[in-house]
C-alpha cells in the first residue's frame, strides 16, 4: 500500500518541477521567475491540477503492477455510490447541455451531480464522477446534448469533485438550523470577509491594472456598464447572503457559501489556461460574451479569459452549492444515511440509533 | 436452481453458444478496429491540433487522421454533418470574439462602431477555427465508429474495475431516460396549473417543480437499484467473465505506442521551441 | 359544473405515426362517475390527457362547457380539470407534505384560509392529516401515491381525472380512494378513472368505457357492460369481467357485476 | 436446503420502533409460502431480511438467528448468499442493469459478476430463459419491454444465479392484467417444477394459485400462519386489512346474507 502512495508523491513532485521549468516558454510570453501576475498564476494552478491527475494515474499503475487491477481505488465506493454515479453524470450533462446550448448565461451549471456525489460519497468519487462526466460528454453522448470542449476540462470537473468530497467530509454541508442571532452573526461575518478579501484582492490583482471599472473618464462607456453591473451583483450577493442567513436561521449558509466561491476561484484558476490555449478562450457558452468584453478592454487572451473565469465560475459553483445543499435536504433522511460520508451530512441530532443488546448490524 | 436440480439441467437445443447479436462486427474495417485504437487516434489528433497550432498542421493532420479513416468507415458524410453541428457553436462564437477583439492589432479591415475587425485577428481566428474542426471531427469519428460498450468492456479486459466500467455504461442509459423523466413531470406538473406559457418569471419559478422531482425521483430509485445489483453478485471482488471482448493484435498495440509516442515527440519539440 | 365532450376526436402520434385516438365521442356530465377500461395502448392515457389539453387533437375537438379546449392553456384547463398521475414520483418536489399539496392550489392563485381548508381537507380525505411536516420520500409508496390524489384533489376541480388510482393499493387504499371518488361525485364534481381493477370499476363507477385500438368499444353501465352480451367486446380487449359477473351468468341471474346484485339475486331466485 | 429464521427481529437505521419482530419461518425445498399483509405490515422488510440485503445493503439492526441447512449465515457476504437465494423486487424497470444492450446480456450479467467460466454463463443464462419461455426476447433491449415481459426478465436474471430459493415482492404490484397474467403463470409453472418461493402479494387470488402455506403479516409480527386454503378463508383476514380471494369473498357474503346454497359452491368451483 505504501509503495503506491509514495510513488505517487513522486510523481506529483516532478509534474510540478516540469511545469515549473517550461511554464517559461509556453508561448505566454511569461519568465519562469514571475509566478503570480495573471498567466503565471493560472498556469501553476493548472500544472498543479495536471500533477494530481499524473499522481492518481501513477498510484493507479503501481497497484495494477502489484495487483494486476484497480481494486483499491474501485472497491472503495460501494454499490450504492456506483450506482448513484450515472445518475449524476446525467444531471451533469443535461443540466449543462440545456445552459450551455438554450439558455447563453455566463454560467455553466454542470458539476451538480459532481459535487453531490462527492458531498454522499468522499473526494475520490466525486473525482471519478466529474472525469466520467466530461469524458462522456464529448466522446460519447450523442447531439443535441454533446459538448465538444468538455474533454478537454476533465481536470476542472475532478478537482471539483476532490474539493466537494472534502467539504462534505468536513461536515460543511451538515445542516445547522435555528441557532441564535449571535452565532448567525459570527458565522455570517467569518464568511463574509473571506468572501469579499478574495474579492477585493482578486479585483486589485486581475482586473485593477489599467482597467477602470469606475474610473468614467477614460475607458469605453461600455464598461462602465459592466463595471457597474458587477458592483451591482457583489452587492446583491452580499444583501441575500446575510437575508437567507437570518431568515432560514441556518448557520451551514455560511460554509455553503464560501466552499462555493472557493471552489469557483480553484475552478477559473484551473480552466482559465485550458480556455485560453485550447479554444482560444470561446468555448460556445453564454462566457463567450465576457471574454470579447475584457478582450476589448485591452486584457490579452490569457487575462480575459481569467477575468472572465473570477466572475462566472465563482458565481456558478455558488449556485451549485446551494443547490446541492437544497438536494441533500430534501433526500430522505434513510437515504442520505446509507451513504458513506451520509452521516456527516445529517444534522447532529439525527443519529443512527446505537447498536444495544441483542440488536446488531451487518458483519459481512 | 431453486428446489430440484432437474430445473437447472439446460434443456435440450441448450447447447447454443454466445447468440451472433452480442458483439456483433461493425460493417467497416475501421469499425473492427479495437476501440482502444480508435480512443487513442482521437485524442492524439485532438492535443496535436491544439499543440501544432497554425493552419497547415492541423489541416493536414485532420485530412491524415480523420478524413481517411472516415472514408475507409463509409462515415464521411456524416461525420462532415455531425462534426459541424457539434463545433458550429463554439466556431462561430470563437471567429467573432477572435476577429473583432484582437487586442494590439494595428492593421485595421473594417470598423463598425466602436468595434474594429483587424488582421492579425482574421489570422488568429481563422487558426482556432480549423482546431476547433479537427477536434470535433476527430471526437466525432470515434463517436460514430465505437459503440461505448465496447470501448469498457475493451478496457476491463485490460484490467479496470468492472465497477468503473458500470458508471460509463449505465450513464450512456440514463442521459435519455432522465430527459424521458423530465418531460412526464413537466406534463405532470402542468396538469397541477404549473404555466409553462406565461411569462419569463412564471417559467423560472417552474424550474424548480421539474429539476426536484427529476432529481429526488432518480435517488428515490438508487435504492432498490443497488438492492438488484447486490442480488446478482455485483460485490463480488476481483475480475468478471466477459460474454466477448474486442480482437485485439500486436499490430495495433504497436501502432497505439507508436501515436503516443509522436505526441510526445511533438509536444516536447515544440515546448523546447526546436520547430515554431 | 363542467361538462366534457369529445366530438369525433383523433390523434396520431408524430415519431410513431400510430393513430392512438381513432375518432372517439365521448360525454361527460357534471357529478357522473366514469371508468375508462382498456388493454395498454388501447388510447386511454391519450384519451385522459386530451381533457386536460396535455395533448391537442390531430383532428376533431374536445370543449368543457362548450368551450374549446383549444382557446385555453393547461394552466387555465388545471382549474377545471385535475389530473392524477399514475407514479406519484413523477411530481413529488416538495421537502414536506403540506408544502406538496400547497403547489396545485398555490398555482391556481389560491391563498390563506381559502388554501388552507382545501389542503386540510384534502390531506383528511386520503388519511395524511397526521403527517403534514413529513418528508414525502420517508412515506411508503402507497401512501405518496394518496399523497399525489390529495395534491389535486385540493385543487378543488370540478373534474378529477384518475390514472390507475388503486395500482399498489392494500385493501383499506383502495377503500379510501373509493370514499374519496363518492365524496367528490357526491358534490356535483365529476370523476374519470382509469383502471384495470374490474370489481372496483363495477363497485365505484356508474358507467363503463371500454376502449380498443383507439376506439370506444362499448359504453354503459356495470349492468350492461358486465352482462353476457358485453363479454365478447370485453374478451377482445383481453379483460376479464369481476367473478360476481361470471358466477351469475353460470347460474344464469341476468347481470350481476357487484357481489351485492349477485347475492341479492340469489336471494330472489332462492 | 433450507433457510430458517428464528426469533428475527429488523429495525431500519435511525428508526425508533423495529419493522420485524418475533420472526419464526422455515423456507424448505420444493415449498411455495405465500406472505401477505396490508402496506408497510413488513412484507418487503422480510423478503430483504431472508434474502439477506438486510442488514447487509440496507444497514440496520437485526435480531435473531438465520440459518441455511443449520449454518449461520451472519458473516456471509452478499455475492456468496445471492448464489443461493434470490431476490426480485415490484419496479421491473429498477432490477434492470441499465447496462446491457440486449435481454441475454441482461440475464448474464449475474452469472458474468460471478466470474463463472464462459460456458457455464451461457448454459446458465440460455437455461433461466428457456425456463420462463423468454428465449425468443433474447436479441431484444430490457428497456424497451413492457412491464409483464421486463419482470420476467428480471426474474430470469436471477433464476441465472442458480439459487435455491427465490425471494419475490410483489412481482405484479405494478402490472397491468395482462402483465399479471403472464408473471402469475411464469410463477406458477416455477411451483409445479419444485421450485422453493417465498411470494409476498396484495393479490391474494395469486396466492391461492400457487401457494400451499400463508402468512399473514400486521405490525411486523405472524398474525396467521397456515395451510393457504384455511388462512385464506379466516374471517379475520379482512379485518388485518387484507383483500380476501374473490371466490372466498362472495361465500362469506352470500353466508351473511343467509343465502348460502350449493349452486353457489358449484358455480364457483367450475
Amino acid at each position: 500500500m505504501l509503495v503506491r502512495w509514495i510513488a505517487a508523491l513522486v510523481a506529483f513532485v516532478i509534474v510540478i518541477l516540469i511545469g515549473m521549468v517550461t511554464i517559461g516558454d509556453f508561448g505566454t510570453g511569461v519568465d519562469a521567475g514571475n509566478f503570480f501576475d495573471t498567466e503565471g498564476a493560472n498556469s501553476f494552478a493548472l500544472i498543479g491540477a495536471i500533477a494530481l491527475v499524473v499522481a492518481f494515474v501513477v498510484y493507479a499503475a503501481a497497484e495494477y503492477a502489484q495487483t494486476g487491477g484497480f481494486a483499491s481505488i474501485a472497491s472503495q465506493f460501494d454499490t450504492r455510490t456506483i450506482v448513484l454515479m450515472p445518475i449524476a453524470v446525467a444531471i451533469n450533462i443535461i443540466l449543462g447541455a440545456t445552459v450551455a446550448n438554450a439558455l447563453k448565461i455566463p454560467i455553466y451549471l454542470d458539476s451538480i451531480g459532481t459535487i453531490l456525489v462527492g458531498a454522499l460519497a468522499g473526494p475520490v468519487a466525486g473525482a471519478l464522477t466529474g472525469f466520467v462526466t466530461n469524458t462522456l460528454w464529448t466522446y460519447v453522448i450523442p447531439p443535441p446534448f454533446q459538448s465538444g470542449p468538455a474533454a478537454a476540462f476533465g481536470i476542472v470537473a475532478v478537482v471539483i469533485g476532490v474539493i466537494a468530497g472534502l467539504a462534505g467530509r468536513a461536515g460543511w454541508l451538515r445542516p445547522r438550523p435555528n441557532r441564535s442571532s449571535g452565532e448567525l452573526a459570527g458565522g455570517g461575518i467569518i464568511a463574509l470577509a473571506i468572501v469579499v478579501g478574495l474579492a477585493v484582492y482578486a479585483y486589485t490583482r486581475f482586473y485593477g491594472t489599467g482597467f477602470e471599472f469606475f474610473n468614467p473618464d477614460n475607458s469605453d462607456p461600455v464598461f462602465i456598464v459592466i463595471g457597474w453591473l458587477i458592483g451591482l451583483i457583489f452587492v446583491a450577493f452580499v444583501v441575500g447572503f446575510l437575508g437567507l442567513l437570518f431568515v432560514r436561521r441556518d448557520l451551514t449558509v455560511a460554509y455553503v457559501t464560501v466552499a462555493g466561491v472557493v471552489t469557483g476561484i480553484i475552478a477559473a484558476l484551473i480552466s482559465a489556461p485550458i480556455s485560453a490555449n485550447v479554444f482560444g478562450g470561446v468555448t460556445g457558452g453564454g462566457t463567450d460574451f465576457l471574454v470579447a468584453a475584457f478582450r476589448q478592454a485591452g486584457s490579452d487572451l490569457q487575462a480575459a479569459t481569467f477575468q472572465q473565469g473570477l466572475l462566472s465560475d465563482p458565481v456558478d459553483k455558488l449556485v451549485t452549492f446551494f443547490v446541492v445543499y437544497l438536494i441533500l435536504a430534501a433526500m430522505a433522511r434513510r437515504t442520505k444515511a446509507r451513504f458513506p460520508q451520509g452521516e456527516r451530512l445529517l444534522e447532529d441530532g439525527e443519529a443512527g440509533s446505537a447498536e444495544e443488546g441483542e440488536w446488531r448490524g451487518a458483519t459481512a | 436452481m431453486a428446489g430440484r436440480d432437474r430445473l437447472t439441467d439446460p434443456p435440450p437445443g441448450a447447447d447454443r453458444g454466445v447468440p451472433d447479436f452480442v458483439g456483433r462486427p461493425g460493417p467497416s474495417a475501421y469499425h473492427r478496429l479495437n476501440p482502444l485504437t480508435k480512443a487513442t487516434l482521437a485524442t492524439v489528433t485532438a492535443i496535436a491540433a491544439v499543440v501544432l497550432g497554425g493552419l497547415i498542421g492541423p489541416i493536414v493532420l485532420v485530412t491524415a487522421a480523420v478524413i481517411v479513416p472516415a472514408v475507409v468507415g463509409r462515415v464521411l458524410g456524416r461525420l462532415i454533418r455531425t462534426a459541424l453541428l457539434l463545433a458550429l457553436p463554439i466556431a462561430v462564437s470563437a471567429f467573432l470574439v477572435n476577429l473583432f477583439f484582437f487586442p494590439g492589432a494595428e492593421t485595421v479591415l473594417l470598423r463598425v462602431g466602436p468595434i474594429t475587425a483587424t488582421a492579425e485577428g482574421l489570422g488568429f481566428a481563422l487558426e482556432i477555427l480549423v482546431r476547433i474542426l479537427a477536434i470535433s471531427g476527430a471526437v466525432t469519428l470515434f463517436y460514430l465508429t465505437t459503440r461505448p460498450a465496447d470501448l469498457v468492456v475493451d478496457l476491463e479486459r485490460r484490467g479496470v474495475s468492472p465497477r468503473v466500467g458500470f458508471v460509463a455504461n449505465a450513464s450512456v442509459q440514463t442521459v435519455p431516460a432522465m430527459v424521458e423523466r423530465a418531460a412526464q413531470i413537466t406534463a405532470a406538473q402542468r396538469a397541477r396549473g404549473m404555466d409553462t406559457e406565461g411569462s419569463i418569471w412564471r417559467r423560472i419559478r417552474g424550474v424548480v417543480p421539474i429539476v426536484g422531482p427529476v432529481i429526488l425521483g432518480s435517488i428515490a430509485e438508487v435504492e432498490e437499484r443497488t438492492m438488484a445489483l447486490e442480488a446478482r453478485g455485483f460485490t463480488r471482488p476481483g475480475r468478471r467473465t466477459l460474454l466477448w471482448s474486442p480482437p485485439d493484435s500486436g499490430l495495433e498495440s504497436l501502432a497505439r505506442w507508436a501515436l503516443l509516442a509522436a505526441l510526445l515527440a511533438l509536444i516536447v519539440g515544440r515546448v523546447t521551441g526546436i520547430w515554431a | 359544473m363542467a361538462e366534457l365532450v369529445a366530438e369525433s376526436l383523433v390523434h396520431v402520434y408524430r415519431d410513431g405515426g400510430v393513430r392512438a385516438l381513432d375518432g372517439v365521442d365521448l360525454r361527460i356530465g357534471p357529478g357522473e362517475r366514469v371508468a375508462l377500461v382498456g388493454q395498454n395502448g388501447s388510447g386511454k392515457t391519450t384519451l385522459v390527457r386530451h381533457l386536460n389539453g396535455l395533448l391537442r387533437p390531430t383532428e376533431g375537438r374536445v370543449t368543457v362547457d362548450g368551450a374549446d379546449a383549444t382557446t385555453m392553456t393547461v394552466a387555465q384547463l388545471a382549474s377545471r380539470v385535475g389530473l392524477v398521475f399514475q407514479d406519484p414520483d413523477r411530481q413529488i418536489f416538495a421537502g414536506s407534505v403540506r408544502a406538496e399539496v400547497e403547489f396545485g392550489p398555490r398555482n391556481l392563485g389560491r391563498s390563506g384560509a381559502d388554501l388552507r381548508a382545501g389542503v386540510a381537507e384534502a390531506l383528511d380525505a386520503v388519511g395524511l392529516a397526521g403527517d403534514v411536516g413529513t418528508n414525502p420520500y420517508d412515506l411508503g409508496q402507497s401512501r405518496r401515491k394518496l399523497l399525489a390524489l390529495a395534491s389535486v384533489l385540493a385543487m378543488r376541480t370540478q373534474v378529477l381525472v384518475l390514472d390507475e388510482p388503486t395500482t399498489g393499493q392494500d385493501a383499506r387504499g383502495v377503500e379510501r380512494v373509493r370514499a374519496v371518488i363518492e365524496s367528490v361525485a357526491a358534490e356535483g364534481r365529476s370523476v374519470v378513472a382509469i383502471s384495470h381493477d374490474m370489481r372496483f370499476v363495477a363497485e365505484t363507477f356508474e358507467r363503463v368505457v371500454v376502449m380498443r385500438a383507439g376506439r370506444i368499444v362499448l359504453d354503459g353501465p356495470p349492468t350492461s357492460v358486465f352482462a353476457r352480451d358485453g363479454w365478447d367486446a370485453l374478451s377482445s380487449t383481453y379483460l376479464e369481467p369481476p367473478l360476481a359477473a361470471t358466477v351469475g351468468d353460470r347460474l344464469s341471474l341476468g347481470s350481476t357485476p357487484t357481489d351485492e346484485t349477485l347475492i341479492d339475486a340469489l336471494a330472489r331466485s332462492a | 436446503m433450507t433457510i430458517s429464521l428464528e426469533g428475527v427481529g429488523y429495525r431500519y437505521a435511525g428508526a425508533t420502533r423495529p419493522s420485524l419482530l418475533e420472526i419464526d419461518l422455515d423456507l424448505a425445498d420444493g415449498v411455495v409460502i405465500g406472505l401477505a399483509g396490508p402496506s408497510e405490515a413488513g412484507k418487503t422488510t422480510l423478503c430483504l431480511v431472508a434474502s439477506g440485503l438486510a442488514p447487509r445493503t440496507v444497514g440496520g439492526q437485526i435480531r435473531g438467528r438465520i440459518t441455511l441447512d443449520g449454518e449461520d449465515i451472519d458473516a456471509w457476504p452478499m455475492h456468496r448468499l445471492s448464489q443461493r437465494i434470490g431476490i426480485g423486487f415490484q419496479n421491473p424497470s429498477t432490477q434492470l442493469s441499465q447496462v446491457a444492450a440486449t435481454v441475454f446480456e441482461e440475464v448474464a450479467f449475474g452469472p458474468m459478476n460471478l466470474g463463472v467460466a464462459r460456458d457455464e454463463v451461457v448454459a446458465r443464462t440460455w437455461a433461466a430463459l428457456d425456463s420462463l419461455g423468454i428465449d425468443g426476447l433474447a436479441e431484444r433491449d430490457p428497456q424497451r419491454l413492457s412491464g409483464g415481459p421486463q419482470q420476467l426478465v428480471a426474474i430470469a436474471g436471477l433464476l441465472a444465479m442458480r439459487p435455491e430459493h427465490l425471494v419475490l415482492d410483489e412481482p405484479t404490484a405494478q402490472l397491468d392484467p395482462a402483465g399479471t397474467r403472464l408473471v402469475a403463470e411464469a410463477i406458477a409453472r416455477l411451483a409445479a417444477d419444485g421450485a422453493s418461493i417465498l411470494v409476498a402479494e396484495q393479490k391474494t387470488d395469486l396466492l391461492a394459485e400457487v401457494a400451499s402455506t400463508v402468512i399473514v403479516l400486521a405490525e411486523g409480527r405472524i398474525a396467521l400462519r397456515g395451510p393457504a386454503s384455511q388462512v385464506l378463508a379466516d374471517p379475520r383476514l379482512v379485518e388485518l386489512g387484507v383483500a380476501e380471494p374473490a371466490a372466498i369473498r362472495l361465500r362469506r357474503a352470500a353466508v351473511a346474507a343467509g343465502v348460502d346454497d350449493d349452486r353457489l359452491k358449484g358455480a364457483l368451483r367450475g
